[in-house]
């Protein structure tokens, strides 16, 4: 990992959160308030434009900046959720650690700090409903070799996760303001967290 | 989408500025990170309040800074609630002995990121949280009620106490206290348009309104053909009223709160309906307020807030206030 | 058509029953002939203000009774003159002996009711007649100019006279100057829906504006293309200054009016363009208002007005004033 | 004349506004402010109101009645104008003339007063452009015994003066502000007096 990888990743999903801006725009409109699409356009623009700056530092470091660039440009739910996921993971990166390895612990220690933040869990039809089974199964693969792999099975997992939000009763975020009404809808910041992680499994898939 | 605006991305800051230019004789507006305080430290030392939230709901919360009220208030862009930065930079601003208190309305946004901004303090500080929106059932299990035009109501009376020089305790329980005392609801007419969307952000039939709708235009209770402003204010009423169970007798503030795209006409009409039920039930309208004070861009549609009083509250929202939106005795 | 409404006929005298009680601390509401008079007569006697016209435009007039405004407001069915039997019991009720000055925007109703209402009377009285809209070209051979958002701050300032016990005379002169010394333009995104008709006054494209709009939804100078805020304000600012045609480093009142449907996030963003193009032709913007203060219903869009400023029109603008509407210092 | 006869044609009158509601508010809307058509139901309804009270009282104090009437609950420009219109008719009645005398010298009267409050004459695309000839008109044939032969004449020449007042610049009244713009509309004044006179007359024509 480093930090050019960091930023095509981000370019990765860039491209497809932008490819769904209409889709994600109008999830929050049913259930929410309307406005997850351009946080969420907002933190992506926001962390490329430090490219240049970043290129070159270790990974912990382009991450803590990129959360500290997050959480002080997007506001809302997701930009204080994803600020704390991203700056969480930047806090256990180890040098001594494989690529895979820092990824599993770093996105579980990230995803802890987030439900602590977000005072959520799984099955609260947040995108936790996302990221918490890929941070399990990033650790049940921490050892497997086979990185496509590994990316297949996280992009089945992030898009069964975003799916089961579908039918759940919201009980956490604006969306549970809706109680029974939130059903059937699929939750917009469970959609974006799922549509990046895909966007990174496909990069490695198509590498 | 029609609307006073040069570049989308540029609309709060040269809003801001405009707000600032206007009101030079109360405040100053910061920009990035952005925040409105007021012109003058206080005199003595007090404890400082700062609320905040996503724009949209002007004159909310910026339109309240001033004497007897914040100490300052940190926009977000247009419905989504501000940075922990902004609080943080506010704070450090305004601080002036006495700690901090963060008044903030009940969504996962504004309390993760206040919470975040008081993370980064090394100030006593903490926090209010509004929630009195009856249209939402409450638990300890989910998120809860939302909070909406009852905060401006917290924001006068604990900004009054302050001003007395009274302790963070005292104005947190204090301001607990009137929250309790205050619950609201609203219907809409019609939906918001979002700017950066620049689309309304539902669709709503001629003849329907959105029952207990939240003031982002999220959907509420329930969707349902228009009825007589009798009819609404008895139903707002009722939720309102069985939330509060008032006794007999009991004095209430009652607030009649535009979303931005109903005029005053109607909103008086509305308080009429709404007064004629609390008279027939034997309590006491005896403060009022109506306007569009906690907006949804340009909604058409409103809310009640009914706010129980005892003797502390009535004193603490009758005295001096000073801000671009309330103002009296000064 | 969604409003808070029971039936449309009871639209007018239930929302002034609802804004006397909000408003009991300032003035009383009489009905069948409609009038909104203080609640309590002047200690000393003085000249009294009565304004008027039709309802749909609120805050005007009726929020402008009070200390240091008007004395007295009659409220005609929505955009219809009053009728001449409320001037004239009004007029019997407020006069302390020093005379009655009627303030009529410039419509031929207006006109033609105040004129048959001070016919009715045996008390000495004068007329001050607001046209400030330069949308209009003036003409004595015609109807000549509208008088819209310029007439409260032609109330304000003679209000604030009258209470120094200047004479009527004094108060009308004053009043024509102040008149003369501010010019208005508007423009509007949406129409209004007269409650009586039930749908909008006229049809207007997504992308097209009314440029040079009447307060009642009257077509103005042209159709056009939305500009944006900046391009706006450049041209109404045009008008209005070509109007006004004011010195290097003049001293100005720029006041920026929203229709009713338009959020005060705009409006400030709107005061921003327009003081921008001010500072560039050293003109002094020293005294601000923005809000919706004369309203056109719900229509979306407003209005910027300039009033170019001498020491007795500053010193009677930021004399004390207390009304529904516009509160400072007291 | 009776009282009986004056509210019979105002029940006309209001037959055929009502028949032509939507057509008059149209017409405000385009070059006024759209209240033009309830202001005169208002004043039309009101004054029917009025029937029982005034039955068997003298033309002239039933018109004043009515005038007053109109004043004090119809407001607006038709408001002032039409009650003027009707209490300067009640000043000129006189149990002397025949009929039609009278309803000439009356008539003059009040459009005279109308012309004064108004500050208004022909040509300037108001009601006057229907009032002022039509005044003419009867003034002309107040010795013609043929009363349908009259009521013909009067109502072409309202009809008339109503076309007339299409192609005119507006110079008074709320479609002054307009300018050239208000070319190309007839005046919603014009048609509603129009209408009121044809209704009148129609009822001679088929007495
Ligand atoms: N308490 C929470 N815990 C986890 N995720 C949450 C929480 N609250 C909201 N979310 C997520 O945030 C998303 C909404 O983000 P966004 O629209 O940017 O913020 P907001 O709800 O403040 O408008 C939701 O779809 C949900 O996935
Ligand atoms: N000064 C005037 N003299 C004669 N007629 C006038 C004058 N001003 C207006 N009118 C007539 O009044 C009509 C409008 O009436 P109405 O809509 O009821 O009042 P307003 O214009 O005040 O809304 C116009 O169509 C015109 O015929
Ligand atoms: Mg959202
Ligand atoms: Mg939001
Ligand atoms: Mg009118
Ligand atoms: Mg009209």
């Amino acid at each position: 990992m480093d930090a050019e990888k960091i930023f095509n990743a981000l370019n990765q999903i860039k491209i497809s959160i932008d490819q769904h801006k209409d889709e994600i725009e109008k999830l929050d409109q049913e259930i929410g308030d309307g406005d997850h699409i351009f946080n969420i356009q907002r933190g992506i623009n926001e962390s490329l434009d430090l490219k240049d700056e970043l290129s070159g530092q270790a990974p912990n470091e382009v991450l803590k900046k990129i959360g500290i660039k997050i959480m002080t440009t997007v506001g809302g739910s997701s930009g204080a959720l994803f600020a704390t996921l991203i700056m969480g993971m930047s806090k256990k990166y180890s040098s001594e650690l494989t690529n895979q390895k820092n990824i599993a612990s770093m996105f579980t220690e990230g995803v802890n700090a987030m439900k602590k933040r977000g005072k959520a869990d799984l099955g609260e039809k947040t995108m936790l409903d996302v990221l918490i089974p890929v941070s399990i199964e990033l650790e049940k693969l921490s050892d497997q070799k086979d990185v496509k792999l590994v990316a297949g099975n996280i992009k089945e997992v992030a898009e069964k996760g975003m799916l089961s939000t579908k039918n759940l009763i919201a009980t956490k975020g604006r969306a549970s303001f809706l109680g029974q009404r939130s059903k059937g809808h699929i939750d917009p910041g469970a959609r974006s967290s799922q549509l990046a992680i895909e966007a990174i499994c496909n990069t490695i898939i198509n590498a | 989408m029609k609307k006073f605006v040069n570049n989308i991305d540029d609309i709060l800051t040269e809003s801001l500025i405009g707000f600032g230019d206007t009101h030079s004789d109360i405040l100053e507006v910061n920009l990035k990170p952005d925040f409105v305080v007021r012109k003058s430290k206080p005199v003595n030392p007090k404890v400082a309040l700062i609320s905040g939230g996503g724009s949209g709901h002007e004159p909310l919360h910026a339109g309240f800074v001033g004497y007897g009220m914040l100490d300052a208030a940190c926009p977000g862009h247009v419905f989504s609630a501000p940075t922990p930065d902004q609080m943080e930079a506010a704070a450090s601003q305004v601080h002036s002995g006495k700690g901090i208190l963060f008044i903030v309305k009940n969504y996962s946004g504004d309390i993760m990121n206040f919470e975040m901004g008081a993370d980064m303090l090394n100030l006593e500080n903490q926090t209010i949280i509004v929630n009195d929106d009856v249209a939402v059932e409450d638990s300890t299990f989910t998120t809860g009620r939302r909070g909406v035009a009852g905060t401006m109501i917290v924001e006068k009376t604990i900004g009054s106490l302050a001003e007395t020089g009274a302790s963070l305790d005292e104005c947190k329980t204090f301001g607990d206290h009137v929250n309790k005392m205050t619950a609201s609801m609203g219907v809409a007419f019609t939906s918001c348009t979002v700017p950066a969307a620049g689309k309304p952000t539902f669709d709503i039939a001629d003849d329907q309104m959105e029952f207990g709708v939240g003031i982002h235009g999220e959907p509420g209770r329930k969707r349902e053909k228009i009825k007589t402003a009798d009819e609404i204010s008895f139903e707002l009423m009722g939720a309102i009223l069985e939330d509060l169970k008032p006794n007999n007798n009991q004095k209430v503030l009652l607030h009649i709160n535009g979303f931005g795209g109903t005029p005053l006409m109607e909103l008086y009409l509305l308080f009429n309906s709404s007064k004629k039920i609390l008279d027939q039930k034997n309590i006491k309208v005896s403060r009022s307020l109506v306007g569009n004070y906690t907006t949804s861009l340009d909604m058409a549609g409103g809310s009640i807030t009914v706010t129980k009083l005892d003797q502390k509250i009535i004193e603490h929202w009758d005295s001096p206030v000073y801000t671009a939106a309330l103002r009296w005795k000064i």
